[in-house]
């Protein structure tokens, strides 16, 4: 087993750890012992992967992120407080570029979470997508997601 | 920072976040089917979530403190994420037809 | 009228609507989630009542486990088991409505006429924190001064996973299959609720928290695991696991007899306390774990096969 | 009044609710959730009649503390109990 990645995810769970207890230190035995556990189950239930994440791509993918999810939430409460909800609902079907795993798994979680998405299905490379509005360039939207998410995980598409 | 000055924006991000909680409410309750309320939660609540935290963390004492009130968003954000996908998921999968415009129909 | 009572009594008012819904919900589903929804306004109640330890407790176990044993049961009982609510057909219906009213008027009068407790319990507890190990006066409690009545609370547990498992018929291997999004959020969120768990523990002994809490968050995740597909099925606890689920309940009884040569049961010595109560939460914080992701996993054997993958 | 004596009213509702409940209601389940509402009615007057006066009481809270995982425990025997009853009612029709 590589040393990187074990390195890498200790240090994130003592960081954790650090975190709750507000940095207190008299807490380092169940803290060392919770840390080696967690490190240990991650190993277990996700094995390190050979990506290529950029660090600089993260950054620029959580801006670009808060800044739609706060685009989604003042759609949404517009929406809501409209005198007759102007909703266009409808389901699309959007073949996706990116691969099988968890580039897909985050294009959906991302989706979920941006202005007017939201998945229903995946059936291989299949997205179904209910919008809110689809009088919307929803699938130029969703094709600018994957290109971002492509990017950050160097993935091709 | 001055204290008043963290008084003054953890109110307005508390107030922030409220109000959005109340849209995602409102639209709970206003939208027609299940697949528009889910959008109303998790859109809404979890920018309300954002700001609830953001304005208990700008009074919070220390740095950890902070960034442990903080943490909840990304969590919270995937689980609902997550959950969103699978009652949007089972709904589809009870056959139930998303709602259309009279006009779409 | 201030607005704090306003508050609470609207609360009051949720409280008891949400479990009347749970009782007269047309059927069983709806009913479970009323009484889910019944669960978290207990919880905020809790928080209104300086209880952030039940509330904790109350948002995992009482809201969260049992709302998941129960919709679980809808599952496989069928609509069926939760029928006839409004209980027409019960021969003690209109003499129990009758007699209710009465019971509530008397119970109102005696909580009113409560005599004041002899024993400022309160004022007590605060006197002897300091032999106690502890700075955080429900663990105090829990560990120490009422250490017996936890040690058997412990043991009823136990003994309560003996019943089921007993009852469990012959669970067929859990061939769960779910979306491949619950199996990456499991994967994902199950080494941090670790840290989670070890972080409560820890907070236990000054702030609110201990073993039960960090047990229920343990319990949270091996729920989740086993929802993914991602734990093997618990059908019958192998020699492993029979340990993990006995090993709390075993070390707080030898933490418990320990002294008995020269003092009472369950009587540590100040200057020791700390270190067996950590001792023995942290026994229990594995063991309450293991028992009550038992109470779901064991029970929910035959589950979820009807399920796509994807 | 206080927040505790307020609790503690609402939890002797509840427990009478959860009671007649218990009592008339046809389906397993429906008993076992009234049997909880019962339950929940008892812990708010345990605590909150110990904290009329605003004092919290940390004694009927650690009692409260164990007693809610005692609840799930009974809940989850029940439950089986429910299953194996439904499925012996199966095999004799």
């Amino acid at each position: 087993m590589r040393v990187a990645p074990v390195l890498r995810r200790t240090l994130a769970f003592a960081l954790l750890w650090w975190v709750l207890v507000e940095g207190s230190s008299v807490s380092w035995g169940i803290g060392l012992a919770s840390v080696g556990l967690a490190t240990f189950a991650s190993l277990r239930l996700w094995p390190p992967a050979h990506w290529r994440i950029s660090y600089a791509g993260v950054a620029a993918f959580a801006g670009w992120f808060l800044l739609e999810s706060a685009k989604g939430a003042v759609q949404v409460a517009a929406l809501a407080f409209q005198r007759r909800p102007d909703l266009a609902p409808r389901i699309i079907e959007i073949s996706l570029a990116l691969p099988a795993g968890a580039a897909t798994v985050l294009i959906v979680n991302v989706l979920n979470l941006l202005p007017g998405t939201m998945c229903t299905d995946v059936e291989g490379k299949i997205l179904r997508v209910h919008v809110l509005d689809g009088r919307l360039p929803v699938v130029e939207e969703v094709r600018a997601a994957e290109a971002r998410i492509a990017r950050m995980l160097g993935v091709t598409q | 920072m001055p204290d008043s000055a963290r008084e003054f924006f953890s109110a307005v991000f508390l107030v922030i976040g409220a109000f959005f909680y109340l849209a995602g409410t409102v639209g709970l309750l206003r939208f027609p089917d299940v697949y528009t309320r889910l959008h109303a939660l998790t859109k809404a609540d979890n920018l309300g979530l954002g700001f609830l935290v953001l304005g208990l963390a700008v009074q919070a004492e220390s740095l950890a403190a902070a960034l442990k009130l903080l943490l909840i968003w990304p969590l919270t954000l995937a689980a609902s994420a997550t959950v969103g996908y699978l009652i949007a998921r089972r709904a589809r999968a009870l056959g139930i037809s998303p709602w259309l415009r009279p006009e779409d129909r | 009228m201030n607005l704090a009572l306003v508050f609470d009594l609207l609360l009051a008012l949720m409280l008891l609507w949400s479990a009347w819904r749970a009782l007269a919900a047309p059927n069983a589903t709806r009913a479970v989630v009323m009484f889910i929804v019944f669960g978290l306004f207990l919880t905020l109640a809790w928080g209104r009542l300086d209880a952030p330890d039940i509330a904790l407790a109350e948002a995992a176990i009482g809201a969260g486990l049992t709302g998941a044993l129960l919709l679980d049961a809808v599952r496989t009982l069928g609509e069926s088991a939760g029928a006839d609510a409004g209980g027409a057909r019960s021969p003690w219906r209109w003499p129990v409505l009758a007699f209710s009213p009465l019971l509530a008027v008397i119970l109102v009068v005696a909580v009113l006429e409560a005599p004041q407790q002899l024993v400022d319990l309160p004022a007590v507890v605060e006197r002897n924190m300091g032999l106690s190990g502890v700075t955080h006066p429900v663990t105090a409690v829990l560990l120490n001064f009422r250490g017996y009545d936890t040690l058997l609370e412990v043991a009823v547990l136990l003994a309560a996973l003996f019943g089921l498992l007993a009852l469990a018929q012959g669970a067929a291997s859990a061939a769960t299959r779910e979306s491949f999004l619950l199996h990456t959020l499991a994967r994902l969120a199950t080494p941090p609720m670790i840290v989670v768990a070890g972080y409560l523990l820890w907070a236990g002994a000054h702030q609110p928290g201990g073993a039960f809490q960090a047990a229920a968050v343990l319990a949270a995740a091996a729920v989740l695991l086993h929802l993914a597909g991602l734990l093997p099925a618990w059908v019958a606890p192998g020699r492993l696991l029979r340990l993990g689920l006995a090993g709390g309940l075993l070390v707080f009884l030898a933490v418990a007899i320990l002294p008995l040569a020269h003092a009472p049961l369950l009587t540590y010595p100040p200057a020791w306390a700390g270190a067996l109560i950590l001792l023995v939460e942290t026994a229990l914080t594995v063991s309450l774990g293991l028992v009550l992701a038992g109470l779901f996993l064991f029970l929910s054997g035959r589950s979820l096969r009807d399920e796509e993958t994807r | 009044m206080s927040t505790g004596l307020l609790y503690a009213l609402a939890g002797v509702l509840l427990f009478v609710m959860g009671m007649a409940g218990a009592i008339i209601m046809a389906g397993a389940l429906r008993k076992i959730l009234a049997f909880n509402i019962m339950g929940s009615g008892a812990f708010l007057v345990l605590v909150g009649l110990a904290q009329r006066d605003g004092i919290p009481d940390p004694v009927p809270q650690a009692m409260v503390l164990t007693g809610i995982v005692v609840a799930v425990a009974s809940t989850a025997l029940a439950l089986a109990l429910a299953r194996r009853l439904a499925a012996d009612g199966d095999e004799e029709r």
